[in-house]
């Protein structure tokens, strides 16, 4: 299955110019490694759509049958990481609401501009997860913004379960938890029960031969899930539904990530215990009025976070403000006193080790996918643009040729 | 049943087990052995004895230590003069939804449903509520429906100390019969209560007898399985049995020392289906085998009648909560001996249907008719309420009681032990006896003195508010 | 249909001069335009201090005679009161819809000065009846706040007996509306510009019944606002305008004390409920110590006439001087109705409006023995 | 007493400096503001500037100033200051609805009238730097009332308003006439049926109302009637009339209808400015742009369509154009768009200038705020770096040379 997918992959990638296959080198003026220190005059070769090397540039040895990518008088940084979305499918929250055995692969419109967009912000990983409606809402589908399929696009078919500990409309948190728990037991039930039919099997001696009970496909997931082998995205909007999955967790002896809502950095001590990591939500940073003082106060998750040291990942959202870019999210979090290196990490290297897959990307390390932004400046710096985006070693995304980008620059009113 | 019951366990022992889920804003803070502490001076109320003036009231730790006139204070001890004061136990609001999310009023019900999932230990709402002297709160779940789900008993710590926050979990068993908490309730609404009611408890005892019968057949199968492995050993399937009659063994020689062997097995005995497991009818059973009380919210005199006669059809154990027409079947309510939580004593706004007859003397009749009763906030929407700010004036909605002919000292139990009693925590909180909860309050005047004012509230051994002198 | 109930309802009302049962067994006839002499309680005159074990001497309607050790004249009805009983006058509601739901917008148009609020009173209401338990002897009975100018405020005494002999005054002040509630998407004006430019306009408009009313004739206007905003243009209009206004139901009152107390406006606040913020609660305190005048209401339905009481109460446990609070229910709430010389004080020749309680009139455990209005006993407390 | 208390304590907090409670009051006391860099905005960026500020105003900003005996000193050498932010178009403090909805044409009911200075969105966008803001009527109305400038610090109108009643405001497009319709059962005149269905017909409201005031003033009744004796000031230029207008061809009716009456118009909204640039410059109409910067969809507002290069086209046509923060975005949003102004094209005079001194010279207010000069107001943004660097923090603020209280960010 992989070879058919690393077969079509080399096919799209080679309309960007070249095949993954060929050997690449990216010399840059700045290279943000985010996993160690930044280098000055780097260079990063590639081969097969993974990091060959990183060094400075004389340390790096240039192929004769390289191509070079010459991005010396620019920054070269990780991808962005959307660590947590629902865009870019066709209704994420499904009505039922326990479907872990449906998942967002079977949803996804590729022609979504959400995905060009991301491209064009110069994120080069998204996790699409169902929406924060559906009590098990199913499972999620690690893309990178670029394909004509899904099956294209797709790093990851099926990663993570999504639960949500939202109470639907007409729901109070109690009756939403005893129904997860209904859920949660009657699945152990069920594996209790097969594990004894199957014990009980062979002794069916005297009888004609059975053959063994097999598990119902849509049970698999869930199975998985509470047999400690897929992780749970935990959506808790209040603080108080963060104490109650880390109790669910206990008991049923699950994996989770965090995706929290805006009140929950009440819970970040409880969090922090526990080592989850998180997914804050697009509104970082936000007022609330204290009516007995009469005073105006800013929350600033991040930092509160941060400080609480948790490792958190950071969302966007469909704005047409800052807030629509991991750039801009990690320089609010740097703003509001999260060290820069910290906010950097969490829209790259941590928001990957959210996902279970740093050891594929969210860094510029040796060994990882070369998926990587070259940007005209510094990351957090507003006047910076996304020169080229390179994707598994292959450049998908050029500003210059960016048709939509050239028609919104555009000084004249043309037509 | 016993079975029954280790599923229960296994299912829903969330329900059941005090999980460390009160889990607060902080960690409590680890703390040395903590020196004594000692109150003297003041006017004590130990409500469960009568008043003693100058007494001295010894804690250690969470717990009271010894009180009377001529207690040793140790050496080691830290004392709180409280001369002119007046010392009452924590009070206990028996009517109680203090921290309970205000929207889950609008959701529907069910017996399995745990107040305790829904408590929200990240509000502060309580703080005002304990600095008023409630330091225990009776909370039930907020929702629609005949069955609203289990009551819980909250000590109102402020660090939210996850092994002293719920004092009773399961507390009780929260139904209503006749009130929907809006201004629809009807004698429609109430034969609907009733019918559902009455559903569910029939098919709860159809469940317990299904799992009964499932038992009995278990066991009965597992003795045969015995058997029939034996008897296979005894005749190993390998050997063809011959298709002519097989060779009559010898009838086995009865032995008079063991019993009769069983009739031999003609074929393999089956398994018995197992039922499935209902968190809901668990707790129904449990109901109906008297482990669990029945707090069921009726307004209406007609309704508060339903009640009765539905717990001596079903022989539940029940309370009434709310009772706002309790003074118009005071008679049928003491016969039936049955206790009620009264309230709330404040309305507001065009009174709906159930507050129509609403009325101050309430108290009084129940207690001229012997009733027992305890008096709680219910901060109930149709009443005119909003949050749960009626829970700071328990004390006042006693002294009502008082204006309207209770006694001082019955009332003042209303709101202390008779509610400890009525929450099934009566032998941790609600008076101020040795071994009991450090739990107390110190007033400025006699409790139900205008110029009464909270001075200091000690909460598990602890001074957990303390007035700023102004 | 309905004049047809209007005349049953007038056959079962006694002809004037016979009581009224109040509440079922809970009134005596007292001595028929005798003298009733009260005697053995604490009074609390309020304008003129305390006296204790004192008495009161009652004719007419009128207090002939109070003070201690009176001389009790032969043939008066003489009531010994329980020990320790305390003597107050009669609490005054500043604002109250009482008997009157559904009945108090007249929402056809924004400005209507001409309505009177105790037209949509109904004197044989339950409420009524139940209110001459509650220690409060006069009402304020005032339109809603759904109009800019929602009409005539009237007074009417909880004595027990039909209407016309309960009317004080049908327009005793002007009922006006700067909140949300006076504005509709359709009517004008629909929002608070508008609503001032027409407020201002009808104030300017000499020939107006509302500039008549509020500035040639000095009549109080009791003005709803909630919002500090709506609080400070409350004040601005009394300042431009030169008149005689008392906010109600100011809800933020304390964020623009200064202004209140310099803009010379007094407040009608309530109800206290037990479900109110600490902020609120602390209200009445702040607005008296800042020296403000100050009345409390029930705004019935909002809450019955025994929680008025309870309102005072409440405002006591949160820092409010029980004196101060006192005068509120009485003396200040009849002072800004312009109803002093009458009502809120014990004094000789005042109103015979006089509420017995077991206790301290603001402890909640003090029960109500005994309710004279004009003269005569409406209620007494229920043996048990 | 306790009150009293408190409302000390506010006062304190408002003119405290460093830290130290100014006793006596500011007035008389001179501050003197050291700063690492001053942006001036009205003129060069002054390195290692003082600013010297008397009775809330600045009497001298340069270089190397030679500081009064005796006068406060404020540190902020490591910090940038520059002028508060000027919003042009708000609808901050405003209680309840900022449209008065009985009719069409409302052009005599002012916004002032619904202030509410308490709420908690001025002392929001007071911390995020914006310390004067226009706050008008919205966009329901065709003609929808004066609007006014106010500072978002003030307490008191007195305190707060700088300039009554600079606008008259009035909305092209489907503003007014979204959602109208005739009910059924209803005679189309009823209250209930708003007239305007369709752009004709708001244009066609706007025409009726000046060309009856026009009648009306050669009439000149006694009766004055309040809302005409307004269109005439508007006809008589006396009151410009601020437009919302997004899309081209609302830009240009609005074009025409000045022309027609002879009014004095600024546009406001404007994201299809671009097309018209060289019209309004012509016609010397200024305009209050708020940019719609996404590439997802290419349209914004109305079905604008966007452009990333408004601002900088109608600078270069010569229209005098301020930039406007998204609304909704409380604090910082004006200085991120005038950031992304300069990554679209501007200059960083042109952004800065265009969230400062531009707008408070569109609303007539420049003599008091918009630039750091002598004579003007002390409203100072103390920011801990550029004020284009998205990453910088506005660590204080201050009005009249009073410090606003200091914001609590809550950081656990």
């Amino acid at each position: 299955m992989r070879i058919v997918i690393g077969a079509a992959l080399s096919v799209i990638l080679a309309q960007a110019g070249w095949t993954r296959d060929d050997v690449v080198v990216v010399k840059a003026g700045r290279i943000v490694t985010v996993s160690g220190p930044d280098i000055e005059g780097g260079a990063i070769l590639i081969k097969g759509g993974k990091i060959e090397a990183v060094g400075k540039e004389k340390e790096i040895e240039i192929p004769w049958d390289a191509k070079v990518l010459d991005a010396s008088k620019m920054v070269v940084m990780p991808g962005w990481i959307e660590a947590h979305t629902s865009r870019g499918v066709d209704r994420p929250n499904e009505q039922v609401q326990s479907v872990p055995f449906v998942s967002t692969f079977d949803s996804i419109n590729p022609v979504d501009p959400y995905f060009e967009d991301a491209l064009r912000q110069g994120v080069t990983s998204l996790f699409v997860l169902p929406g924060h409606q559906t009590m098990i809402g199913g499972q999620g589908c690690v893309l990178r913004p670029h394909g004509l399929t899904t099956e294209q696009m797709t790093v990851v078919k099926n990663h993570a379960l999504k639960l949500s500990l939202q109470p639907r409309g007409g729901m109070s948190r109690m009756a939403h938890l005893a129904a997860i728990r209904r859920e949660f037991d009657e699945m152990l039930q069920y594996l209790q029960d097969l594990e004894e039919k199957k014990r009980e099997v062979p002794t069916a001696a005297g009888g004609q031969k059975q053959p063994p009970p097999e598990m119902d496909i849509k049970k698999e997931t869930m199975a998985r899930f509470l047999g400690g082998k897929l992780t749970g995205y935990v959506y808790c909007p209040e603080p108080a539904d963060v104490l109650k999955a880390i109790e669910l967790s206990k008991k049923y002896k699950f994996r989770m990530k965090l995706v929290v809502g805006r009140e929950c950095w009440k819970a970040a001590d409880a969090i922090a215990k526990e080592k989850l990591e998180v997914v804050l939500p697009a509104e970082m940073v936000y007022w609330e009025t204290d009516e007995e003082k009469h005073q105006e106060i800013l929350r600033v998750l991040p930092a509160i976070f941060h400080k609480a040291g948790v490792k958190f990942a950071m969302q966007t959202d469909s704005s047409s403000l800052g807030t629509s870019y991991q750039w801009y999210q990690a320089a609010t979090a740097v703003k509001h006193g999260v060290p820069r290196d910290v906010a950097i990490k969490s829209g790259t290297l941590h928001a990957a080790e959210v996902l279970d897959l740093a050891d594929r990307f969210g860094s510029i390390e040796k060994g990882k996918l070369a998926n990587l932004v070259v940007l005209t400046g510094d990351p957090l710096d507003a006047q910076t643009w996304v020169d080229r985006v390179i994707l598994e070693g292959a450049v998908v995304y050029e500003r210059e040729k960016d048709e939509k980008l050239e028609r919104v620059m555009e000084l004249k009113a043309g037509k | 049943m016993r079975s029954a019951c280790a599923l229960l366990l296994i299912v829903g022992s969330t329900l059941l087990a005090p999980f460390g889920a009160a889990h607060g804003r902080q960690d409590p803070p680890v703390r040395p052995a903590r020196k004594p502490l000692a109150i003297k001076g003041a006017k004590v109320y130990p409500v469960s004895a009568p008043p003693i003036e100058g007494a001295v009231i010894l804690l250690d730790g969470t717990r009271i230590k010894a009180i009377g006139k001529d207690v040793q204070i140790p050496g080691d001890a830290t004392v709180i003069d409280a001369t002119g004061r007046v010392i009452i136990p924590g009070l206990v609001d028996a009517g109680s939804s203090v921290l309970v999310p205000r929207g889950d009023s609008g959701t529907s019900g069910s017996a399995e449903h745990d107040v305790a999932d829904g408590v929200d230990t990240f509000s502060e709402e309580d703080k005002e509520v304990l600095q008023s002297g409630v330091t225990t709160a009776l909370v039930r779940p907020l929702a629609r429906g005949q069955f609203n789900g289990l009551e819980a008993v909250l000590r109102l710590l402020p660090n939210r100390d996850p092994q002293r926050f719920y004092l009773r979990r399961a507390a009780a068993l929260k139904m209503t019969l006749g009130f929907s908490g809006a201004d629809t309730s009807t004698a429609q609404q109430r034969q609907q209560d009733l019918l559902a009611a009455r559903q569910s408890f029939e098919g709860a005892k159809a469940y317990k007898e299904t799992w009964d019968k499932y038992r009995k057949d278990l066991a009965e199968y597992e003795q045969k399985k015995k058997q029939w492995d034996e008897q296979q050993k005894k005749t190993p399937p390998k050997a063809d049995p011959p298709k002519a009659d097989p060779p009559k063994a010898d009838p086995p020689k009865p032995d008079p020392s063991k019993p009769a062997a069983p009739e031999p097995l003609k074929e393999e005995p089956k398994k018995p289906a197992k039922p499935r497991v209902d968190p809901r009818s668990e707790v129904l059973v449990r109901a109906l085998d008297g482990q669990l009380t029945v707090h069921i919210e009726a307004h209406a005199a007609d309704s508060i009648e339903h009640a009765l006669a539905l717990a001596a059809e079903f022989k539940l154990k029940i309370v009434l909560e709310g009772a706002t027409e309790a003074h118009l079947v005071a008679e049928a309510i003491a016969k039936a001996k049955v206790a009620v939580i009264l309230g709330p004593v404040f309305r507001y706004g065009i009174p709906k249907v159930d507050y129509v007859n609403h009325a101050m003397d309430c108290a009084a009749v129940l207690a001229q008719a012997n009733v027992e009763f305890a008096i709680g906030s219910f901060p109930n929407p149709a009443a005119g309420h909003s949050g749960s700010g009626a829970s700071r004036f328990l004390l006042e909605a006693a002294a009502c009681a008082v204006a309207h002919g209770v006694a001082p000292e019955r009332a003042l139990r209303a709101v202390t032990l008779d509610a400890a009693k009525l929450a099934g925590v009566d032998r941790a909180v609600g008076s101020l006896e040795p071994n009991k909860a450090a739990d107390l309050v110190i007033l400025t005047a006699e409790p139900f003195d205008s110029a009464a004012r909270v001075d200091r509230v000690i909460l598990a051994g602890e001074v957990v508010y303390e007035r700023k002198s102004d | 249909m309905r004049t047809l109930l209007g005349v049953i309802t007038l056959l079962l009302i006694p002809a004037p001069g016979f009581p009224v049962p109040a509440a079922p067994g809970s009134v005596q006839d007292a001595a028929k335009d005798g003298v009733i002499a009260l005697k053995g309680a604490r009074i609390v005159t309020v304008s003129k201090g305390d006296i204790e074990d004192g008495t009161i001497l009652i004719a007419d309607g009128r207090i002939k005679a109070i003070g201690r050790g009176l001389e009790i004249p032969a043939g008066a009805e003489t009531i010994e009161l329980p020990k320790g009983s305390v003597a107050v006058p009669g609490f005054i509601d500043a604002h109250s819809h009482l008997a009157s739901v559904f009945e108090i917008d007249e929402s056809t148009e924004s400005l209507t000065p001409q309505v009177r609020a105790v037209e949509g009173f109904s004197s044989t209401h339950a409420d009524v009846r139940r209110a001459t338990a509650s220690g409060v002897t006069l009402v304020a009975l005032a339109p809603g706040n759904g109009n800019l100018v929602a009409g005539r405020v009237g007074l009417v005494r909880i004595n027990g007996r039909r209407l016309d002999r309960m009317i004080v005054s049908d327009s005793a002040a002007l009922k006006l509306s700067l909140g949300d509630e006076a504005l509709r998407r359709d009517r004008e004006p629909t929002s608070r510009t508008g609503a001032l430019r027409m407020l201002r306009d009808a104030l300017r408009d000499p020939r107006g019944e509302i500039s008549k009313s509020l500035i040639d004739r000095r009549e109080p206007a009791i003005i709803h606002a909630r919002l500090a905003a709506d609080i400070t243009r409350a004040v601005e209009l009394k300042e431009t305008f030169n008149l005689k206004a008392a906010l109600v139901h100011a809800d933020e009152a304390t964020q623009v004390l200064e202004r209140i107390r310099n803009g010379d406006v007094s407040v009608i606040f309530g109800p206290l409920t037990v479900s109110d913020k600490r902020a609120k609660l602390e209200t009445p305190a702040k607005l008296a110590a800042a020296g403000v005048r100050l009345a409390f209401c029930t705004d019935a339905p909002a809450s019955a006439e025994d929680q008025l009481r309870v309102t005072a109460a409440i405002a006591v446990k949160y820092g409010l001087d029980p004196k101060a609070a006192l005068r509120a229910l009485t003396l200040d709430a009849a002072a800004l109705l312009g109803v002093g010389d009458r009502f809120g004080s014990l004094e000789e020749g005042r109103e015979a409006d006089v509420v017995v309680y077991g206790g301290d009139p603001l402890s909640l455990a003090s029960p109500v023995e005994l309710v004279v209005v004009e003269g005569r006993i409406v209620h007494r407390k229920p043996k048990r | 007493m306790r009150a009293l208390a408190l409302l000390a304590g506010v006062l304190a907090l408002h003119s405290s400096v460093d830290g130290q409670a100014s006793e006596g009051g500011p007035r008389g006391d001179v501050i003197a503001v050291k700063a690492g860099r001053v942006i001036t905005v009205s003129g060069e960026e002054i390195k290692d500037g003082v600013i010297l500020i008397e009775d809330g105003k600045i009497t001298k900003v340069g270089a190397g100033l030679e500081i009064p005996a005796g006068a406060q000193i404020i540190d902020a050498s490591a910090q940038v200051v520059m002028p508060g932010i000027v919003d042009g178009s708000t609808d901050l403090g405003v209680e309840g609805s900022s449209n008065e909805e009985t009719d069409e044409i409302v052009p005599h009911v002012r916004i002032l009238d619904s202030l509410n200075l308490r709420q908690p969105a001025l002392q929001r966008a007071l911390q995020g730097g914006v310390t004067t803001a226009y706050v008008g009527p919205g966009n329901r109305s065709v003609i929808g009332g004066l609007g006014s400038v106010v500072k978002t610090s003030g307490r008191s109108l007195q305190e707060a308003v700088v300039r009554e009643d600079v606008a008259l405001k009035a909305a092209m497009g489907s503003g007014p006439s979204w959602g109208n319709f005739p009910p059924r059962g209803m005679p189309p005149t009823s209250f209930y049926a708003r007239r305007p269905t369709t752009r004709m017909g708001v244009v066609w409201e706007f025409r009726k109302a000046f060309f009856e005031a026009r009648a009306y003033k050669e009439e000149a009744p006694a009766r004055k009637d309040p809302a005409r004796e307004v269109l005439v000031k508007a006809l008589e230029r006396k009151v410009p009339v601020r437009v919302a207008a997004s899309r081209a061809g609302d830009i240009e009716t609005a074009v025409r209808l000045a022309d027609e009456f002879g009014l004095a118009i600024s546009i406001e909204e404007a994201q299809e400015a671009y097309r018209h640039a060289e019209l309004l410059a012509k016609k010397r109409v200024a305009v209050f742009l708020r940019p719609t910067y996404q590439t997802s969809t290419l349209y914004g507002a109305e079905g604008s369509e966007v452009r990333f290069t408004t601002f900088t086209a109608l600078l270069a046509a010569g229209v005098p154009t301020a930039l406007l923060a998204q609304t909704g975005v409380e604090g910082e949003g004006a200085l991120a768009m005038a950031a992304f102004a300069v990554k679209y094209g501007a200059t960083r005079a042109q952004a800065l200038r265009a969230i400062t001194l531009t707008p408070a010279e569109l609303l007539g207010v420049a003599e008091r705020v918009g630039s750091l000069e002598a004579g003007k107001d002390a409203d100072l943004l103390f920011l801990s770096g550029d004020p284009l660097d998205v990453t910088s923090r506005i660590e204080r603020v201050m009005v009249g040379g009073k410090v606003a209280a200091g914001r609590k960010i809550v950081e656990h």
